[in-house]
C-alpha cells in the first residue's frame, strides 16, 4: 500500500488490541446513512514510475519562452545552494515550531530572516511571512486600521499606479470592515503619484499606500508623500520590490520619520517563478506597531541555563490564543520559502543584493534603448525607473504578445486590460538573468512583428 | 559546543561571495541620488561554505517528519512522499512564468483541472476552487460566500456566525475578518456539539456554521444531519472546516453531510509538505448555490479540452481574487501528485489506516495508564489525553510530558488545544507510522509517567537532550528581542 | 573571490602573524626559473548565472532519445528519494569514514550495504564498492589469482560472452602481472558457452569467468560450469546484473558448492545512466576468500560503553597500511553510488526488485515479439534471456541506429564491432521505463527504416 | 537514545513500499525453473517512510565539509559547490546513455574536451585523459604508460619504481601492479628526496621514480629539477602524483618540473565531493613522449569544431581501457564547471589562500605549543604536527587529540601519514575556511593540549559527544562481522 506501513500481522494485532473485528468497525459512529458509495471519479493509484512519466510529459508540455515579463513575479537567478539546502527534510518536513526546543533550526533562521527584512526595509521589525505580495498589503491596511489610534475613517489612499491584482485583493478582504479604498490616479506623463496634486485638506485619512517602485516601474516621490501622510496623520505603508532594497532609499528612510509599515512580495529572494507561486508576503513596520502585527513573530530568549534560544512569541496577538479578536486569521504562512529567502540573503549579502538590483535596471534601461528604437515604440512615462518599464506599441498588445509568442518571447504584460486609459502599452522587464543576446533577440523579434 | 551563532556573527565587513555576484557591469544611471539608498542594508557578508554550513547545521536542530515521529494532533504530519517534490520542481513547471499565455500553459493547466475534479469527488461538492493559500485562507473564502451569497438575496440582517466553543482558531478569527460576530457554541459531556445550545442560539441572525467533522475533539459529530437541519432550517449556511479531512476519506463526503462550502487543508490530507510553517493550499469546495461566489481564478475546461482560467467576466458574482497570481500553485502540484500516486483505493486506504493507528494508539495508552477526554467513544485519526489528574497530583503538566517526549525521541502532541479540555495533548500518528513506531512511543510515555510518580522534577527540567534546555515563553514576550542587532 | 572568504583585513592580520609582506612571499622556496608565467589558456572565471546558462545550453544540445540500448548500462526508474537522501550535505561532502566516530551515518551505511549485496550473490561478504563493473572484474581476477593457492598456472578462462569492454579493462589491468587470459567461444546457437565443449582435461586453471546473463542477454548453465571449474581446481567467478538477481539463480547458489566470488555493475541499482558514470563495482567472495578483497570493507565493533559501532576493517589489506604488498592500489572507491544503491534496495525491497526484474524481462521479450514480426529480423540466439536480446538484422547494424536516431530513437548497440563473425547483429533492451507504446514506436520505426 | 537501529531491524516480512513496486505484470516466462532463484534475498521490507526516516538520521551522524571544519591533510576537503551538483544533474547530461551516438553527443563531449584542455592548461602537459577513475587509477594509467613506453623502445629491463618512503600508500601499491618491484628512497630530515639515496638507487633497472610535490610532508620539493635530471639521465621517467596539486596552481606546473606523466585529483584540487569516500576522477596529463600510450577514450576535437571519441584506431599504442565506458564523467562535469567559476585568476587564488591558511595555521599552532615536524619550512597547503614529545609525557597520542577534537566539532586532521613521521597530525585546512575557524581550531588544540597537562584520561576516553565513543578496531578485525544476519 503506497505509503503505508502495516502488514497483515500488523493489522491483526491491532484490531485484537482494539477489540474490533475489521477496521470498518472503527467508523460505526458514522451514521450509516452518511457512508460514502465509492470514489469512482477518481482514477486509479499509479506507482511512482508511471506518475513520473506522465508529470514528465505535462511539464514538457507548455512552452519555455525568453521571459520579459515582470508584473510582481521576476526571474532571477537563484544560487544553487539555496534550494539544495531549503530542500533538505529537517526544513521540509516540519510544523511551525510549537516545541521551540525541537524546532531551534527553523526558528533561528526566521530570526534571522525577520533581521534581513527589516535591514532592507529599514524598519525596526518584520514578521515571519504572510501569504503573498497582495494579501500582505491587505494586512498591511487592517494593521494601519488597528494601529491609527486617531483615525475615526477607516480611509485608505490606494493609488491606481499599486499592482492592480493587489488592489483586487485589499478589496477582497478587507471589505467586509468597512474600510473604504480611495483610488489615487497618478501623473498621466510620470505614472507616479504627483505630490502637488494631493488634496491639501484631505480629511482624516488612515493611511496612504506608497508603491516602490510602482506597477509602471517609476519610481515615486516617497519622501513627499510619506511627509504629505504624517502631516495629514495618516500612517504610511510603503509596497516595495525587495531587489530594489538595496539601492532604493527604504521606507524607513523615506520622509522625516519614514514610513510605518513596509510590506511587499517576497518573490524576488530567491524564490522561483514556478506558475505564480508559493511566493511569500513580508511585512515589516515600527516597533510601535509591533503588537499590531498578523502572524508568526520569532523572539530570543533563554533556556533553564541561560542559554539564548528562540521562540514564537507575541502570541496573544494570533488566532490560537485571541479567536475572535485575534490581529487577523493567518495560521499557516509561507515558512519554506522564507527559509529559502534567507539562503539567498546570505549568499548574495548586501553587495550581491546591490549588483544584482543594478544589473536589472540596467538591462531594462538597455531593453527599453532598444526597442524604443523601433518606429512607434515610445517610453509611456517619463518618470525614474527601476527595474520595469511600460511601453507604447503602434498595435494592441495582446496581439502583438501573441506574435512574440510564436516566436519563443513572453514579451511582457498587456497593460490595457488593468488600464484601458493608457492604450496600447506594455509592461517590460529584464532581469539581470537576460543577456545582451537575448535583449537583441527582442528586439529583432518586436521589429519583424511590428513591420508585418 | 552546542552552540550555533547567528548568521550574522559569521559575518565580517568586506567578505563577498563572489560567485554569485562577481561581473555585473550595471550602475544606477537615470535614478536621482535622493532616491538612492544611502546605507546598504547590514545583510550578512558570508562565505558560500558560511551560508552552507550555517544553515545545514541549524536544520539538523529541527525535528520533523523526516528525522521523527511527529503525531502533532489536528497537523496530519504524514511521510511527505519525496516524489511529489521533485516532479514539482520540473523546470518546466518551475521555470514558468504566471503571465505566460494560457496556449502556453496548457500542461499545468491540465493538472490543476484534474486536481479540481479530484477535489469535486473526494468531497462531494459541485465546484471547487483552487486558489486559497492556506485553510484560513480558505475559511476566509467560505465565510466571505455564505456572506455574498446572503448578500446577493438581499439578506442583510444575518450578522452572526456560530462556532463550536472546541473550533480551531482559526474558524473565529476568520468570522471577525468577514465582518461577522461569533457567537460560541458549547460541546456537551460526549464532544458533540450541544444541540439543545445549537437550537436556541440559531436565528434570524445566523449567517452560518463552522464546523470540523470529525471535530477537533478526535469525535465524529453523530448528529450532523440534525445540526445541518436546524441551521438550515433558520437560514444559515454550514461552513465545513477540513482539517480533519483525513479521517474520513473516501467514508464520508462533505457534501453528503449537508455542508454548503468547505476547504481543505492540503498540506495535511494531500501530504503537502509544512516547510516549518507552510506553504500550503487551502482549496474550498461549494454546493451549487454557492458556486456563483467561487474565488477566482479557477480552471475551466473548454469542449475542445483546452483549458483556461475563469476570471470575473465568466463568475461576475465572484467574491474576487485572493493572491496576486493564482495561489500557491507548486503546492497544488504537489498535491496533485500524491493523487495521482495514490488514486481511488489509496484515499480509502488513508482513513482506514489513520484510524486504525488513533484507536490502536488510544487502546494502549489507555492501557498504559492515561486517561482518554473521551473515554467512551471511537477516536477518528486523533482522539485527546488529559492530564487532569496528574497535573494535581504528582503536578505533571501536559507541557512537561511533551518536553519530555522531545528527550525520548519523540515530537510532542499538540498540547493546550482544544481550550476546552483541560492539560491536554491531542495525538495524531497518521496513517504512515508504523506499529512499531507506536508502541516505542506507548512505552515512552509510560516511561515518562514513571518518572513523573518518582521525581517530577526531571520532567520540569526537560528537555535535556537537545541544543537548548526550556525556553522561557514569557521572558520573550516581556522583554522582546525580535531581530539582531551589532553590537555597539 | 569565488569561494574564498577572505578578506583584505584577515589577509593583513594572517601576513602579520606569518611574518612576510606578501601571500607570493610563501612561495619563496619554489625555485624561481619554475615560476609558471600564468595560465592564459584558461577562460576568465564567470559567475553562477553566466556558468549556469552555458551549462544549460550543453545539457539541451544533446538528443533525448527514447532508449533501448542496454549492454551494461541501464535506463530503470529511481525513486525520487534515493537521490534527495543521497544528495544531503553529509553524505555528499564527507570523505572516506576514517574517523570513524564522526562517520558513523556512513559506516552504518555501507555496513547495510554490503549486507544486501551479500545478500543478492548469496555470497558471504561483500567490500564497500570498487569503480566500475569492469575493474571490478578485473580485481576478482587478481583476487581469483591470490586466492587460489594450489593453481600455479595464473591462467583464467574469459568466455567472450563476457561485455567486450570488460575483457578489455581486465586485459589493461592484469596484464602485467603474468596472467593469461584465454577466450572461450560461445555456441554459435545459444549465445552461451555450452558446457559439453569445456576441454575434459582443462589443465591448471586458477578461475573461470561465468557471465550471468551474458552479454547478448542469454543465461548461461551456471550449475553446470561451476561444478566443472570446481571439479578442476579453479575458483568461478560470477559476473552478475544485481537486478537479474532478484530473480534468478545468484552465485552463492551455483552448482554444488557456489562460486568463490560474484562481482558487477551496480549501475542498475538506482544510478542515472549519466553518460556512462560515475557507477560502481560490487565484489562479494566467500568468507575464505575476505582476506584477499581489495577495497574498503565495513566491520561492525563496539566502543568503549560496550555499544555497537562501525569501523573501517582489515586495512591491513589494503595500500595505505601494506603498500607495494596491497591486494590493490584502490583508494577512493565510489561511496556516494553506493549510498544510493542503498537507499534503492532498500525502497524497493525484494519484492519491489523482483517486478522490476519481471517487468524488464517481460518487456524485453515483447520488443523481441513484435521486432522479429519486422521482416529480415530474427532473434540471434535461441535461448532463455534475460532482460536483454541480440537480433538478427537484413541490414548493417550501424545504419538501422543512425536511421532509427533520426526518429527519436536509440535503437540499441551495434555488435558487429565487438562481434564481427556474428554478421548485422543489434543488441536490444526495454526496461520497465519502457512502456507498450515505447514498443510499438520502436516497432514501427524500425519496420519504416527497413522498408525504406 | 543515541541508537538507529539498521535498516533490517526496521524491516518486517511483507511490509511492501508500494509506490516503487506496484503495478507491474510482468512474468519470468521463458525462464527454466533451474535457474530462477529459489528464495527471494533477504533486503529490507520498509515503507518510503522507515527508508527516509532512517537514511536521514544516519546522515546527521556524519561530520562532513557542510557541517564542520575537516581538515584531512592530503585530501583537500575544501567547499563542493552546490552549482556543480545541480548543474551536473541536468536532465540531459543524467539522461544519456553512454552508447548514444556522437552526432547526439556534442553538448557533453564539448564539455569534456574544454575540461581536458583546461587541465593541459594548468598542468603544462601536452595531452590528458579523462578516463581513470580515480588517483589511483590515474596512478595505474601512468606508471603503465611508463612500461608500455620503455617496451616500445624495447627496453625490457627496466623493473624497479623508485618511491620516497613518504608516499602516499597508492603510489608502491600501483607500481606494483603494473609489475614492478618498488625501491624505496628516503626523505632527509628537511623534508626533501635524499638526493644521494636517489644516486646510488637509479640506475639500469630504473623504469621512473612517482614524486608527490609539494610532497606528503607539506613542502615543496626544492631540488626537483636535480631528481629530474637524475632520473632522467638515467633512463628513467618521472611520475607525478597530483594529489597536492593545490597548492601550486598557477604557480608552477608540473610539466616544467619535468615530469612525464601527471594525475590529478579533480576531488580534491577540482573540488568535486568526496561522497563518503568517492567516486572520485584521476585524469591523467603526459608530455610528448607518452601521447601515443593514454587511455582511451579521449576526446578529440575535428576540424568542423565537431568532436569525437578517439579509441585504438586513433591511439594504436594506448594502454588500452580502464572503464567500461568513459569513466566517471558526472564527476568531471562538475570539475568542469568548478573550473568555469574559477577561471585564470580563481585557480592562482586557489594556491595563495590554500599556501595562507596552512601558514598562518602552522604559525599559530607553534605559538600555541605544537612542534612542527619541519619547522624549518614554509608550509605550502598542509603541514605537520608531530605529538612525539605529548606522546612520551604526558603519553597523549596522536590518536587522542584527533578523537577529542571531534567533541570540539571538528574533523581531525589525518593521522599517522606519513608514516616516516612519529605521532602525527597532517593539518590541510584549504582555501575556503576562513580566518575565525582557523582561530577556532587553535583555540581548541590549545584547550585540548590544557586537559592533557590536567588529566591525560580525559582525551583517552574521547569522544564523548558523538553517536558513540571510541570504537575498538582491534575487535573488528578479530571477530569479523561484515554484515548483518537475522538472529536465529
Ligand atoms: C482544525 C483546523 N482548522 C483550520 C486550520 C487552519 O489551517 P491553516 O493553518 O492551513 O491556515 C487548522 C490548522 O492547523 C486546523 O487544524
Ligand atoms: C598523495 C596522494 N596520492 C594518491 C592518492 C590516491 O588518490 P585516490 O584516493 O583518488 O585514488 C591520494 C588520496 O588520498 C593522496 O593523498
Amino acid at each position: 500500500m503506497p505509503f503505508i506501513p502495516h502488514t497483515e500481522a500488523d493489522v491483526a494485532a491491532m484490531l485484537e488490541a482494539i477489540g474490533v473485528a475489521h477496521i470498518e468497525d472503527l467508523f460505526d459512529e458514522i451514521p450509516p446513512e452518511l457512508r460514502a458509495g465509492s470514489l469512482d471519479g477518481l482514477p486509479e493509484g499509479r506507482d511512482e514510475l508511471a506518475v513520473s512519466q506522465q508529470l514528465r510529459a505535462h511539464a514538457a508540455r507548455d512552452a519555455q519562452p525568453l521571459c520579459f515579463a515582470g508584473g510582481g513575479a521576476y526571474e532571477h537567478h537563484i544560487p544553487a545552494a539555496v534550494w539544495e539546502i531549503t530542500s533538505r527534510g529537517e526544513y521540509y518536513s516540519a510544523y511551525t515550531p510549537y516545541q521551540a526546543e525541537a524546532s531551534q533550526g527553523t526558528l533561528q533562521l526566521l530570526y534571522e530572516f525577520q533581521t534581513m527584512m527589516a535591514e532592507l526595509t529599514a524598519l525596526e521589525v518584520s514578521n515571519a511571512s504572510l501569504y503573498d505580495g497582495a494579501t500582505a498589503l491587505a494586512e498591511a491596511v487592517l494593521m494601519a486600521v488597528r494601529g491609527n489610534r486617531k483615525s475615526k475613517a477607516r480611509r485608505i489612499l490606494m493609488p491606481r499606479s499599486v499592482h492592480p491584482r493587489y488592489r483586487a485583493v485589499v478589496e477582497t478582504i478587507v471589505r467586509h470592515q468597512g474600510i473604504t479604498l480611495e483610488l489615487l490616479d497618478f501623473d498621466a506623463s510620470g505614472g507616479h503619484i504627483a505630490p502637488p496634486t494631493l488634496p491639501a485638506e484631505p480629511g482624516d485619512v488612515t493611511a496612504l499606500v506608497i508603491p516602490q517602485p510602482n506597477y509602471f516601474g517609476a519610481l515615486e516621490d516617497a519622501d513627499a508623500l510619506t511627509d504629505w501622510a504624517h502631516a495629514h496623520g495618516a500612517l504610511v505603508i510603503g509596497v516595495v520590490n525587495p531587489t530594489a532594497m538595496a539601492v532604493i532609499a527604504p521606507p524607513g528612510e523615506w520622509g522625516e520619520q519614514g514610513a510605518d509599515i513596509a510590506c511587499g512580495e517576497g518573490q524576488p529572494l530567491g524564490i522561483p517563478l514556478a506558475s505564480g507561486g508559493p511566493y511569500f508576503g513580508f511585512l515589516c513596520c515600527t516597533q510601535k506597531l509591533v503588537r499590531q502585527m498578523p502572524g508568526r513573530i520569532i523572539g530570543a530568549t533563554e533556556d533553564l541555563d541561560g542559554q539564548r534560544g528562540y521562540v514564537l512569541t507575541l502570541q496573544a496577538r494570533e488566532q490560537h490564543i485571541r479567536r475572535s479578536k485575534a490581529t487577523s486569521n493567518i495560521c499557516t504562512n509561507q515558512g519554506l520559502m522564507t527559509t529559502a529567502a534567507t539562503l539567498y540573503m546570505t549568499l548574495m549579502g548586501p553587495q550581491g543584493l546591490a549588483r544584482v538590483a543594478a544589473q536589472c535596471h540596467a538591462n531594462t534601461r538597455a531593453l527599453v534603448e532598444r526597442l524604443c528604437a523601433i518606429d512607434g515604440v515610445t517610453p509611456l512615462f517619463e518618470r525614474p525607473r527601476f527595474h520595469e518599464a511600460a511601453l507604447r506599441l503602434p498595435r494592441p498588445a495582446l496581439e502583438v504578445l501573441d506574435a512574440l509568442a510564436e516566436r519563443g518571447i513572453l514579451g511582457g504584460i498587456d497593460l490595457s486590460a488593468d488600464y484601458p486609459g493608457l492604450g496600447d502599452a506594455l509592461l517590460v522587464c529584464a532581469t539581470e538573468t537576460r543577456s545582451e543576446a537575448d535583449l537583441d533577440a527582442y528586439a529583432s523579434a518586436l521589429r519583424e512583428v511590428l513591420s508585418a | 559546543m552546542n552552540n550555533e551563532p547567528l548568521i550574522f556573527e559569521h559575518s565580517r565587513p568586506g567578505r563577498v561571495n563572489r560567485a554569485q555576484s562577481a561581473h555585473f557591469a550595471g550602475d544606477l544611471d537615470g535614478i536621482p541620488e535622493n532616491m538612492r539608498r544611502k546605507q546598504p542594508p547590514a545583510l550578512p557578508e558570508v562565505s558560500e561554505l558560511d551560508a552552507v554550513r550555517h544553515y545545514t547545521r541549524l536544520s539538523q536542530r529541527n525535528f520533523s517528519i523526516d528525522t521523527h515521529f511527529y503525531p502533532l494532533g489536528s497537523c496530519t504530519m504524514k511521510y511527505n512522499p519525496r516524489a511529489c517534490n521533485t516532479l514539482a520542481s520540473l523546470p518546466g513547471f518551475l521555470g514558468r512564468h504566471p503571465q505566460q499565455r494560457e496556449a502556453d500553459s496548457q500542461g499545468i493547466l491540465a493538472c490543476l483541472w484534474e486536481l479540481q475534479e479530484m477535489l469535486r469527488e473526494v468531497t462531494g461538492m459541485t465546484a471547487v476552487s483552487l486558489t486559497p493559500m492556506a485553510g484560513a485562507q480558505g475559511e476566509f473564502a467560505g465565510v466571505a460566500m455564505i456572506r455574498a451569497y446572503h448578500d446577493a438575496r438581499g439578506d442583510h440582517q444575518r450578522s452572526e456566525i456560530l462556532v463550536p466553543d472546541a473550533a480551531h482558531g482559526t474558524n473565529p478569527a476568520t468570522a471577525t475578518m468577514c465582518g461577522y460576530t461569533v457567537r460560541e457554541i458549547p460541546t456537551d459531556a460526549q464532544g458533540d456539539v450541544d444541540v439543545e445550545a445549537l437550537k436556541a442560539a440559531v436565528g434570524p441572525n445566523t449567517a452560518g456554521i463552522m464546523l470540523t467533522n470529525p471535530s477537533t475533539l478526535g469525535v465524529f459529530e453523530r448528529r450532523i444531519h440534525e445540526i445541518a437541519r436546524i441551521v438550515h432550517e433558520a437560514g444559515g449556511l454550514l461552513y465545513y472546516d477540513g482539517a480533519n479531512l483525513n479521517a474520513i476519506l473516501g467514508k464520508v463526503k462533505p457534501g453528503d453531510m449537508g455542508f454548503d462550502v468547505i476547504h481543505m487543508n492540503l498540506h495535511k490530507t494531500f501530504s503537502t509538505p509544512h516547510g516549518g510553517g507552510g506553504p500550503g493550499a487551502g482549496p474550498v469546495g461549494v454546493s451549487e448555490r454557492l458556486r456563483p461566489f467561487l474565488p477566482i481564478p479557477v480552471v475551466g475546461r473548454e469542449d475542445d479540452g483546452s483549458y483556461r482560467w475563469l476570471d470575473e467576466r465568466d463568475l461576475p458574482q465572484t467574491i474576487g481574487r485572493l493572491s496576486a497570481h493564482i495561489g500557491n500553485t507548486g503546492i497544488l502540484l504537489r498535491a496533485y501528485i500524491y493523487a495521482l500516486l495514490l488514486g481511488r483505493e489509496g484515499m480509502t486506504r488513508i482513513a482506514d489506516f489513520a484510524t486504525l493507528n488513533a484507536n490502536y494508539l488510544m487502546v494502549k495508552l489507555r492501557e498504559a495508564g492515561f486517561d482518554l477526554a473521551l473515554p467512551e467513544r471511537r477516536a477518528t485519526h486523533e482522539f485527546i489525553v488529559t492530564l487532569k489528574r496528574q497535573a494535581k497530583e504528582p503536578g505533571v503538566t501536559a507541557m512537561d510530558v511533551a518536553k519530555r517526549l522531545l528527550d525520548y525521541g519523540f515530537h510532542a502532541p499538540t498540547t493546550y488545544f482544544p481550550l476546552i479540555v483541560p492539560e491536554c495533548l491531542l495525538i495524531e500518528p497518521t496513517e504512515t507510522e508504523s506499529k512499531e513506531t507506536l508502541d516505542a512511543f506507548v512505552e515512552a510515555m509510560a516511561a515518562i509517567q514513571a518518572e513523573a510518580e518518582k521525581d517530577v522534577e526531571t520532567l520540569k527540567g526537560a528537555p535535556y537532550s537537545l541544543p537548548v534546555r526550556r525556553l522561557d515563553d514569557v521572558k520573550a514576550a516581556r522583554e522582546l528581542d525580535l531581530r539582531w542587532q551589532a553590537a555597539g
